[in-house]
């Protein structure tokens, strides 16, 4: 086991990975010397050199297009967006290509692409490099979201990622990039669609993935302190969903909070809010509450930042309604 | 020298007039409601696809847009599985779920088609980029796309992308004038498309889309230049479409007159008086190949017209590469 | 009162709202002559000719960037993006840009941009033509979504939106485009956020926009006869959101059903469903029930469309299940 | 014309003296954690959009990208609610809410910068359009961008739709050399990105960036161009950011070498010089000069400082234009 960061967790994973499979290259701005700019692919470059670690110049759209190209012939291309919302420059190439090449050539053909992006709210990013639009990806017929909020799953996610053959969004939060944690040195993968357990308890299940996971644990920590035990879901990847494991805590405490950074009108929350509902109706004390970001842009000012997106103790507030 | 040039002049001819009635039998079916959604005729346009074709070898890529039935008959797609795909049969090519737009096949190096306007071009450009990074060193990928499609944002970043690195691929505009009702100089600015390839340091030429074997020409010296390593060009033909956009359009927006003159310069009428001329082929042997042809085309109308309807599961089958529609684990 | 076609009626709404407003322009593809491919701008080209009704390249992103700009300084231009799929060619236009002007300017800019598309499932269009993504742009903080479902809406609708200063999304259902309705000749505006209630019932409530209103209708007539009384509410726009509307029905009701064409997985629905619950939670006698299209993208053939998209039997069906 | 010149030369050296202290100042509070967000100083690239500002008309508008406080300072925004808009003050343009990156001020007819690469291209474009639309028949629009915008689709999208409708536009590609780590020359293929005008039509042209004159010089063309209803123009200004590309960049891509190689035509001290030669300033006034910028730059800071917080309600407002965040009715 080696304490490693977010970021290096990613280099680490694929570093392996690239070492294993020499089809595997990875695209994106100021990554060969930099390393990304969250450290996510340092070392990579002094690897693998610029063949299969390369500078691109700021195209998104061509290189999620140029990705899927290369993919479709049996190349693993990861395409590093530096921020989620710059996929936003990238979306027909997206949800009308890569997504549907799977479903039109009636598996003929396969994207085997992965984006890499990070997400979400930063001190100080302001409202067009702050944003969560997993939920939109997660929509989608044919992609696959990867919302990992330990380093350990960075590493075996990101594994499990360029061993299958869909094209995969692997987003990171941002405010994630320097926690550190424990990553095995073995080669341990984590299956897509396995949410974990990060804390078992009998009043309330709390929902959650990426940073928030660990809002929803420190809120579990102070709920405890009154008396309310939380089961903590920690998602880890949207699409495939992993259905059972919250179906199965919720019928047992009978309460869920649902807890994501994007703004909680339209975002994920609603479909994990309807299916626990419609798959545990009867077993239901309360609401399923949800707990997400204010209908904003997300501000550049620090204490307006904070003023629009969940922090733990709305968690907490959520949790207590309803206990 | 002249005995090649029979060669090729006698397969375009073959290639050029079973697409025609490949076409024109799709016409007619589309008019009786018996294709499944929109179709864009390449009638007029065959000499692109087919001189294209003539300087590709097999290992060789393609992408197209919307209007690439001719780019896929040249490259080999079988006619039956490609009509029945057509009629969105489960005999089709991707049993029903694409349909002409999206047609994909593999096997032939055809990537896929696109009803989005531009697709293709950065699909193309990543195909090559794979060539490229594995050192193949005999092989290339053809981008085809629309007189549209050059003012789409795709345009601009792979071009740049593909000059940058040197990509083995060959950009091939098909200008035939008009996207729907729009004509070209009234979306273009700066004249030839062609142009902008100077923009990212690699030719740009524009040729004569009506003649198979200038088209031809340019491809072979392209292909040359991607395989020994000297990157991208553009390549503009200028051509016609004698159908409107679409089976259906009212055609408003050009007249009879425009259409006669592009069809005086017909590549088949064009090709088929050369071989005469240089009594390559006579009436006959030209009649008896036509009937030929036809026969063909009828035969693939018949299968596709003749096989099932797919299962209602194929709709549910493949939306991720292990078969399923997969949201949940 | 005249009878028209839902393009017509856009056009009509249009039509007299240019006549009032010199700094309403059109852009869009094909558009002059053709009148667009629903015919939605039938007529005006010859009515206000090339200045106003613009035929323009193939460049969602450039149009829709030019429109946010042409607006800034106070035009009013309306971009015709024809289908919605091709919206995807102008997300980081929309989403970084057109919807953030307003916050991020404090309200010291506004952008009165229109963008009208046709989305949905159309017999034959395929994967690439025929989405329906009005739950993402209804997620987007700043932006606004009309879903109309009658000619009188389209028009009514637009004259309003027409005159009100915040990005809307105007999205048609292409396979309503044919249909015909009443539109009266004076000049009625119909509120944002205001749904209409079409049908009243008391055993329960279907919520539905756009061309899902008119399947919602027909389930409401078929389950009418097997004793079934349904409140059919057409939400006419998503962003802003009549929950009042919705809530008082479910609360008098005690069972809903929520229908789209999307997915229902990731879609719209997801927010209605959890907005009723936690509204109307202690007066649900079952679980609300949504009713989408499956996880796949359409596909072309017309047999394999209908089998992934909903339809009249999935709505009597999924009310059936909880009377 | 002595005159006028002596006149312009001190205007410019005055604007970019205030742009560089107060730059200096920023960058100092940014490294204190005082500023709200990352920053991106112009300090190097001022001689741009002083230039650009000079052949300008009040009645202009001005779009940019992340890097542009330069571009607003030149343009007149009040350095102290500027200042506390880097700060995330109340006073602040946005009341905090948008930021270095996104300052806005239509007052000085800035209608934004930008933290995404290549937007201010389309918007500048769709404001060129109104103005052309209304036919102000002096009047113009400059979109500045990056050298890492031009390989973004919208600049194709957008330079087309100027060139095409001939819109009264000046694209000013500040070309510092460098996106982050990245050299122009690893990221743009075919040369100077100018020469991409070509293909849309209308003049693009590189000029030196370091010499606000021969900036003002090529955009007082290009205002006369657009006026005369002659279309756009692309101006690229050869130039450097002496700073990293945002405060707090290692900065190991570059060698200290080229930018002391670079700072020997430093726009400040070239134009000094003149005005010494020319004997339109001594030593005297311009240290006079210097010391009434910085004190005007250090009472910005001081306002900023002092000004409060926003109310957190201000995050809730301004969603809609009506004020609220109203998804609800
Ligand atoms: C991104 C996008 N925008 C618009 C359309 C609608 N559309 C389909 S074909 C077409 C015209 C294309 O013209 P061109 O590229 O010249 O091809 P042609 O039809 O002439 O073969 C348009 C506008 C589309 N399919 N994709
Ligand atoms: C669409 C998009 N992609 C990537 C980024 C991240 N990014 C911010 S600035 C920058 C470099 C821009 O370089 P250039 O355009 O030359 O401007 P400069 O920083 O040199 O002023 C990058 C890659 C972004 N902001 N937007
Ligand atoms: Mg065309
Ligand atoms: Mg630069």
């Amino acid at each position: 086991m080696a304490e490693l960061s977010f970021g290096r967790a990613f280099a680490k994973g694929l570093s392996e990975e690239m070492a294993r499979d020499p089809n595997i290259v990875v695209l994106g701005t100021d990554i060969l010397m930099r390393g990304g700019h969250f450290g996510q692919v340092a070392g990579l470059g002094e690897q693998f050199g610029p063949t299969r670690v390369i500078d691109t110049p700021i195209s998104e759209a061509g290189l999620v297009s140029l990705g899927m190209g290369a993919a479709l012939l049996g190349l693993r291309p990861i395409v590093d967006l530096n921020f989620q919302d710059f996929m936003l420059g990238a979306m027909d190439e997206l949800i009308n290509q890569v997504a549907k090449w799977s479903y039109m050539s009636d598996g003929r053909l396969r994207v085997p692409l992965v984006i890499r992006a990070s997400d979400g709210a930063a001190h100080g990013a302001g409202p067009q490099h702050s944003q969560s639009l997993e939920g939109w990806i997660a929509s989608t017929p044919g992609l696959r979201v990867v919302v990992p909020s330990t380093p350990a799953d960075v590493t075996g996610l990101l594994k499990t990622v360029l061993r299958q053959d869909d094209p995969v969004l692997f987003f990171m939060h941002k405010m994630l990039s320097a926690i550190k944690g424990e990553v095995p040195d073995e080669d341990v993968v984590i299956p897509l669609g396995q949410a974990a357990v990060r804390r078992a308890g009998d009043d309330v299940t709390i929902i959650a993935y990426g940073i928030m996971t660990s809002y929803a644990l420190q809120a579990a920590d102070s709920l405890a302190i009154e008396g309310i035990s939380a089961d903590v879901i920690d998602l880890r990847t949207l699409s495939p969903l992993d259905v059972q494991t919250v179906v199965t805590s919720v019928k047992r405490t009978s309460r869920a909070v649902v807890v994501h950074q994007a703004p909680t009108f339209g975002g994920f929350g609603g479909e994990l809010t309807s299916i626990i509902q419609e798959q545990a109706f009867d077993y239901l004390d309360a609401p399923v509450v949800r707990v997400g970001a204010r209908h904003t842009p997300v501000p550049v000012a620090s204490i307006l930042q904070e003023a629009v997106i969940p922090n733990v103790s709305d968690i907490v507030q959520a949790v207590k309604s309803i206990c | 020298m002249d005995y090649d040039r029979r060669h090729v002049v006698e397969s375009m001819l073959q290639q050029m007039l079973f697409i025609r009635l490949f076409e024109e039998s799709v016409e007619q079916d589309a008019l009786q409601g018996m294709v499944q959604g929109g179709v864009h005729l390449s009638i007029g346009q065959e000499a692109v696809a087919v001189g294209v074709h003539h300087a590709l070898q097999s290992q060789d890529y393609v992408t197209g847009g919307h209007r690439g039935h001719h780019i896929c008959l040249a490259r080999g797609m079988d006619p039956r599985i490609m009509m029945a795909e057509l009629m969105g049969k489960a005999t089709g090519l991707s049993r029903g779920k694409s349909g002409s737009m999206h047609l994909i096949d593999p096997d032939h190096g055809i990537l896929g088609l696109n009803g989005i306007v531009a697709a293709s071009i950065g699909i193309a450009t990543g195909a090559a980029f794979a060539v490229k990074y594995w050192q193949r060193s005999d092989q290339v990928v053809v981008g085809f796309f629309g007189d549209g499609a050059g003012n789409k944002g795709l345009f601009n970043e792979s071009l740049n992308l593909a000059g940058l690195w040197n990509l083995p691929v060959i950009y091939v505009c098909e200008n035939n004038q008009y996207a729907v009702e729009t004509h070209v100089r009234q979306s273009t600015a700066g004249g030839d498309l062609s142009h902008r390839a100077e923009g990212y340091g690699f030719p740009g030429i524009t040729v004569d889309g009506m003649d198979p074997l200038a088209v031809w020409e340019a491809v072979t010296q392209a292909r040359t230049r991607a395989v020994n390593g000297e990157g991208p060009t553009l390549i503009e033909a200028q051509t016609y479409r004698y159908r409107g956009h679409d089976v259906g359009d009212p055609q408003t927006y050009r007249t009879k007159d425009e259409i006669a003159d592009w069809r005086e310069r017909d590549p088949i009428e064009y090709l088929t008086q050369m071989a005469m001329a240089n009594e390559w082929l006579d009436g006959n042997t030209i009649t008896a190949l036509r009937e030929s042809m036809q026969r063909e085309v009828d035969a693939a109308r018949r299968f596709a017209l003749e096989s099932p309807d797919p299962e209602l599961g194929v709709a549910l089958q493949y939306v991720y590469s292990q078969g399923g529609t997969g949201w949940q684990n």
